[in-house]
């Protein structure tokens, strides 16, 4: 079972649908004590700022902290991902979980005045990616070995990952090289781009992490 | 012309061999055969299978072809191979076109149906059926020609196109009635069908020659090596795996299974089975035909089968070909004037009398040629 | 440059429309999502064609089907978003980005802002149904149901607050492949900022494709063939 | 545009907002008549040369030596058809799914146009006891006991042109075009997986059909479901539809057919005795279900159809459908040929056809006045003597 974290925006019909085809049961939790299960998803549609302001007022940062100390699972997609940062540039600066060592920005902060990232890029990963990161045994190592397809970026604020100990890939385009596509840290996996929204691609990660 | 000791298979049958001691290939199988084990030939059978399906990944939903018509033995085999081999098959059947088709070949295949099998009925262009016929008819005294064509040629193109790699398919022409250019590995193997007498005599450019729309003569076409080896098509006989296959059998077991037959209408069209041919009329024409060039017809076939299982003697054997061999009503050559658009007379006179053997019969204007010979016994005009 | 589908929505039934003034029935929604998905279209856009008034139940009709609609395929809604509550109840939908048009051309600050806070602003999209009028740039302004000029105002206000704009030709909407690409020289928005839809066929693509557009949307001629998009593309 | 729930009829022929196509309307006249006017206006010789281009591209690296796939039933259009297409000099198989409801005259009709025209044919006929199972389904579930033959109508012919490599299947009518108008003939439609599902199959597909509770074997269910779009796209299968390359209107053109050998069919259920003749149920059981799913019958359709092709007034064909809406039934032949006791009769048309009850009884004939301009364009028509015939000879010397 996975608890989806619902705090009243981002788009939790989608994962719940496309978890669903997938034949995994989910549920939506919005308060501290419903988290039970070992798998979180963070879903990934809204703005850093009110998105962290409705975790703080339910108290729901602290059980996902608690839920990352006991080694259980953490799946973060899109503004989930940029959420388990340090902290975030967007609505003047938001202070965030803190369970990646990372930064959140704004991306080409020196280009244009407003530039997002939004379309389909290329994707390749195989399981020791996740390997060598340590990630727990549940991932689901038994089907697909290796995943290659195109996934979908809908972004304004980029990750740049410094840590070492996390295993990251970066976003396979050289106007926004430098950013985080997904990283992996032993019980925590930060995705950028929709996973549930990348068509056949996302179903098959979804299947390799699940 | 000399006859085989044992049964009425004499020497003018093409491609028939004999032993030195003058007994014919069938009645020397049916001689060391008929004590072995059916039991252990249904698991060579069963293994040939497995072979020949291992090495092929299953592509479709069918599991094999059988190659039907409606008849008594490919609707038995049809049952045996979906509820006995326990594979799912399609059914094919190379059917004659409409006109030709007879009431009772629709309502056979009307009982195929509700036994309850996919079943796909493939009809060539009927009018250019109908012309192929006359033209093998003038051209190789067999006006079943084209239609044996069509019959050999369907299944296999359709297991090519479908991707089903395992045809099953009616008796082995060598074993039963001396045909020994089809002989394979062993009595299980159709594969080299190819060189069997009908479909190598008289190659493929008459069909050319006889059809305008090009696009039409494929479907006559045998597919050739390459398209087999391609897809890895295997095709078995089943007939050597049972212990009960021949005529007789077959017939009863049609009688109880809801099939329509033609009992007491041998005089109409000399098939002393009363249950083969069901599916149209023409063919006996042809064998009337055969007897008329070859000195022996269907009666000798059935006759020679009974002996060679001792259901009857030699004598008895000999009356029954001397009543029954090359017996056709007028009517179904009536019928096939009118389906060709041939007169009758030029029927007998142009056509069927030029492929009388002169040596074996007297033939006059206006009337059926003469036996000159006597059943059972060695004849040199 | 992506290359996606769109679908008019109303009363709970899709809709193609020709030339901005006829619509012709097109089906279920579902079943049309379905097939987009197979096509693996880039992204679909969902839109209510409102002229004017629009009626509530018609509106909770469309979001309730929406609500249940199943896609592996990014989404953008749009049409008749006008008030804070229809913002509130849009947060149970499958969707990724929002469009509205009667927003912008309002420029009305408050309820877009509102927008981004639930959205995040790259989920906005603002619409701009375009045509030329003795050759001034008009917009048509769905709310009041008329043309209106095409304001620099406006068109800054989407630049700042909007992710993408989608430009509509509204003359070249239906099945040609004409979609004046003129049109967006007399715009002050950067190419890769625009979506165009309306007349976009195999030739339209093809030249968007070199002048950097950031997606074109083929309407109604997507689902005229089997798996359009690969001849599209 | 529709209003929500209240009905809206449409001011030139009979249809109303609730046809299952949907249907748009545009100052009172829906869509449907707005599309059949374009017939008056297209320029079909351009249309045709377009037809002959497209044609031209598909032959072009063809592997197979058939040019087409075309699709029939036995019916007065596939006459219509079959003359079409070698008119255009191409090479057709003919293919023929049997839905077993076919009577003598639809034999008849199936096996005269395949000896007529001269032409190879592949006849597939599904195994029955699927097929009996998956009739009993639909008729529990949606109503409708032509589903599975239509399901595989709409795939077999698909199947069969990709597996033996043959690039185009030729359809006659588009049905959403020539009912509701729901394209342009110029939009030149193509067939397609979802136009499959939304207008043959109204929405189902036979996942949704047999859900889970359906007592059939998967895997008999191949050919009920369409071939994978991605293959289709490597072979290369296209599909055309000829009503938008041809002024299509089936009284006038179907009544040509007869010439060729087509024996029409009387029915008391409708004045066209040319469209789906042959049939043991289209115009018996099928309409009842019919009435009772969408709320009319056939008869509305091809009145519809005919009010377009100016051969009808509006008003005479309001009286012409009462007339015709009156018509009963017999549907004993039906609940034999599938098996059911008479108390099993008995059950389902009380519990499951209310509103279609009164309908129910023998099917006797009542004559009736029809336009010159029509009863001009039908011949005299046969009575069918065998219904539910599996598998027939159709024709004789």
């Amino acid at each position: 079972m996975i608890d989806i974290i619902d705090v009243g925006c981002g788009n939790i019909q989608s994962l719940t649908n496309i978890l669903t085809l997938l034949q995994v049961p989910s549920r939506a939790v919005n308060s501290p004590n419903q988290v039970k299960s070992n798998t979180i998803i963070l879903p990934g549609v809204g703005s850093a700022g009110p998105y962290m302001d409705k975790l703080k007022e339910s108290s729901l940062d602290q059980a996902i902290k608690k839920h990352h100390s006991e080694g259980k699972r953490i799946i973060g997609i899109c503004l989930g991902f940029q959420l388990l940062t340090i902290s975030s540039e967007e609505d003047g600066g938001t202070e965030c979980l803190g369970l990646v060592d990372a930064q959140t920005e704004k991306i080409g902060s020196n280009q244009l005045r407003n530039c997002s990232h939004t379309g389909w890029e290329h994707f390749q990963i195989d399981t020791e990616y996740f390997n060598a990161a340590e990630c727990q045994a549940q991932l689901g190592l038994t089907r697909k070995r290796k995943l290659k397809g195109r996934v979908f970026y809908n972004h304004e604020y980029g990750v740049c990952s410094t840590s070492e100990d996390a295993a990251h890939l970066e976003i396979p385009n050289k106007m926004y090289a430098g950013y985080s596509s997904m990283v992996v840290q032993k019980n925590l996996i930060g995705i950028q781009f929709h996973p549930e929204k990348s068509q056949v691609t996302g179903l098959n990660l979804f299947e390799m992490m699940l | 012309m000399k006859y085989c000791k044992k049964c009425l298979t004499t020497t003018l049958r093409p491609n028939a061999e004999f032993t030195n001691d003058g007994v014919c290939i069938p009645c020397k199988y049916s001689l060391i055969g008929n004590q072995t084990n059916h039991v252990l030939k249904l698991r060579a059978l069963k293994e040939r299978i497995k072979q020949a399906t291992s090495k092929v990944r299953k592509k479709g939903d069918y599991d094999c072809i059988v190659g039907v018509s409606g008849g008594k033995d490919s609707t038995r085999q049809a049952h045996w191979v979906r509820d006995r081999l326990g594979l799912k098959p399609l059914l094919v059947c190379a059917a004659y076109p409409p006109l030709q088709m007879s009431e009772l070949g629709a309502e056979n295949l009307s009982n195929l149906i509700s036994m309850g099998f996919d079943l796909m009925v493939v009809t060539p262009a009927p009018k250019t059926s109908a012309k192929l016929s006359l033209e093998a008819f003038k051209k190789f005294g067999n006006l079943c020609k084209s239609t044996e064509l069509s019959l050999f040629s369907t299944v296999p193109r359709i297991a090519i196109d479908l991707g089903i790699n395992l045809i099953f398919w009616g008796e082995n022409p060598a074993l039963q009635v001396g045909d020994s250019a089809t002989e394979g590995v062993d009595e299980f193997d159709g594969n080299n069908l190819r060189k069997s007498n009908t479909l190598t005599e008289g190659g493929n450019d008459w069909l050319f020659d006889a059809i305008q729309k090009e696009y039409l003569v494929n479907h006559y076409i045998y597919p050739d090596e390459i398209e087999f080896n391609k897809k890895k098509i295997s095709i078995f006989y089943l007939g050597p795996a049972w212990d009960d296959w021949d005529n007789e059998e077959n017939g009863a077991y049609a009688a109880l299974a809801g099939l329509s037959l033609r009992p007491g209408e041998e005089h109409i069209t000399g098939d002393i089975s009363n249950a083969s041919m069901l599916d149209e009329e023409f063919t006996n024409i042809n064998m009337m035909i055969k007897y008329y060039k070859f000195g022996f017809g269907r009666a000798t076939d059935i006759v020679c089968e009974k002996i060679r299982n001792g259901m009857i003697t030699r004598v008895k054997g000999i009356e029954l070909v001397e009543m029954y061999d090359g017996v056709c009503s007028d009517e179904i050559i009536q019928k096939y004037c009118k389906y060709v658009g041939l007169p009758v007379e030029e029927f007998w006179n142009d056509i069927n009398n030029k492929w009388t053997n002169t040596s074996l019969f007297s033939i006059s204007d206006n009337e059926r040629p003469k036996r000159r010979f006597k059943i059972g016994v060695d004849f040199n005009d | 440059m992506r290359v996606g589908a769109s679908i008019l929505l109303k009363n709970g039934y899709c809709y193609q429309s020709y030339g901005w003034n006829r619509f012709r029935p097109l089906g279920d929604l579902q079943t049309a999502i379905d097939i987009l998905d197979e096509y693996e279209v880039d992204e679909i856009l969902i839109v209510r064609p409102i002229k004017g008034v629009d009626s509530e139940d018609s509106l909770n009709i469309d979001l309730k089907l929406l609500s249940e609609l199943k896609t592996i395929t990014p989404l953008s809604f749009g049409g008749g978003i006008r008030s804070n509550s229809d913002i509130n109840n849009l947060s149970g939908l499958p969707i990724e980005r929002l469009c509205l048009s009667s927003a912008f051309i309002n420029i009305n600050e408050g309820f877009v802002k509102n927008a981004i806070n639930s959205f995040g602003r790259q989920a906005i999209l603002a619409c701009l149904p375009i045509t030329l009028i003795d050759d001034v740039i008009c917009v048509y302004h769905s709310e009041a149901n008329e043309l209106i000029k095409l304001s620099d105002e406006i068109q800054e206000f989407c630049m700042q607050y909007a992710d993408e704009i989608i430009i509509i030709d509204m003359s070249n909407e239906g099945n040609n492949d004409y979609f004046q690409m003129d049109l967006l020289e007399h715009l002050k928005i950067p190419l890769n900022k625009i979506i165009i839809t309306g007349g976009v066929g195999k030739n339209i693509i093809r030249v968007a494709k070199s002048t950097g557009i950031a997606s074109s949307i083929i309407e109604n001629r997507v689902l005229h063939s089997e798996n359009s998009i690969d001849y599209f593309k | 545009m529709t209003t929500l729930n209240n009905p809206q009829f449409c001011s030139n022929c009979l249809y109303d907002n609730k046809h299952p196509f949907g249907l748009s309307f545009q100052e009172g006249v829906c869509s449907g008549c707005f599309t059949h006017s374009e017939k008056d206006t297209i320029n079909w010789g351009e249309r045709e040369s377009l037809l002959v281009d497209l044609i031209s591209q598909t032959r072009k690296n063809k592997k197979s030596h058939y040019d087409c796939v075309v699709p029939v039933q036995g019916d007065a259009e596939d006459y219509y058809v079959v003359s079409k297409v070698l008119a255009l000099n191409l090479n057709p198989l003919i293919v023929c799914v049997n839905d077993y409801y076919m009577n003598n005259i639809g034999w008849h009709n199936l096996h005269n146009l395949i000896t007529h025209f001269d032409l190879d044919s592949l006849v597939y006929n599904p195994e029955i006891n699927t097929y009996k199972e998956m009739v009993r389904t639909t008729l529990r579930k949606l109503d409708h006991i032509l589903w599975p033959s239509i399901a595989l109508k709409s795939s077999f012919p698909v199947h069969i042109a990709k597996e033996r490599n043959i690039p185009l299947v030729v359809w006659g009518q588009n049905q959403a075009i020539e009912q509701v108008g729901k394209f342009s003939h110029t939009d030149s439609v193509e067939m397609s997986k979802w136009s499959r599902k939304e207008h043959d199959l109204f929405g189902y597909d036979v996942d949704k059909v047999i859900g889970s509770g359906a007592q059939i074997d998967i895997r008999n269910l191949n050919y009920y479901r369409y071939p994978n779009i991605k293959n289709l796209g490597h072979s290369k299968v296209k599909g055309i539809y000829l009503s938008n390359y041809f002024r299509w209107d089936p009284l006038y053109q179907n009544k040509k057919s007869v010439v060729q050998g087509f024996v029409p069919q009387h029915n008391s259920a409708s004045f066209d005795i040319y469209e789906r003749a042959g049939s043991s149920v289209y115009y018996e059981f099928h309409d009842l279900l019919k009435l009772q799913r969408v709320g009319y019958r056939k008869v509305r359709d091809q009145l519809s159809r005919e009010v377009r092709h100016g051969r009808l007034d509006r008003q005479s064909a309001l009286e012409l459908e009462n007339h015709y809406n009156k018509s009963e039934v017999d549907i004993s032949g039906f609940f034999n040929w599938l098996g059911v006791t008479k108390s099993g009769v008995e059950w389902f048309v009380s519990k499951r056809l209310p509103k279609v009850k009164h309908l129910i009884g023998s099917s006797e004939n009542k004559i009736c006045q029809l336009p010159a301009d029509i009863s001009g364009l039908l011949t005299n028509s046969d009575e069918p003597t065998r219904e539910f015939v599996l598998f027939g000879k159709g024709v004789s010397l």
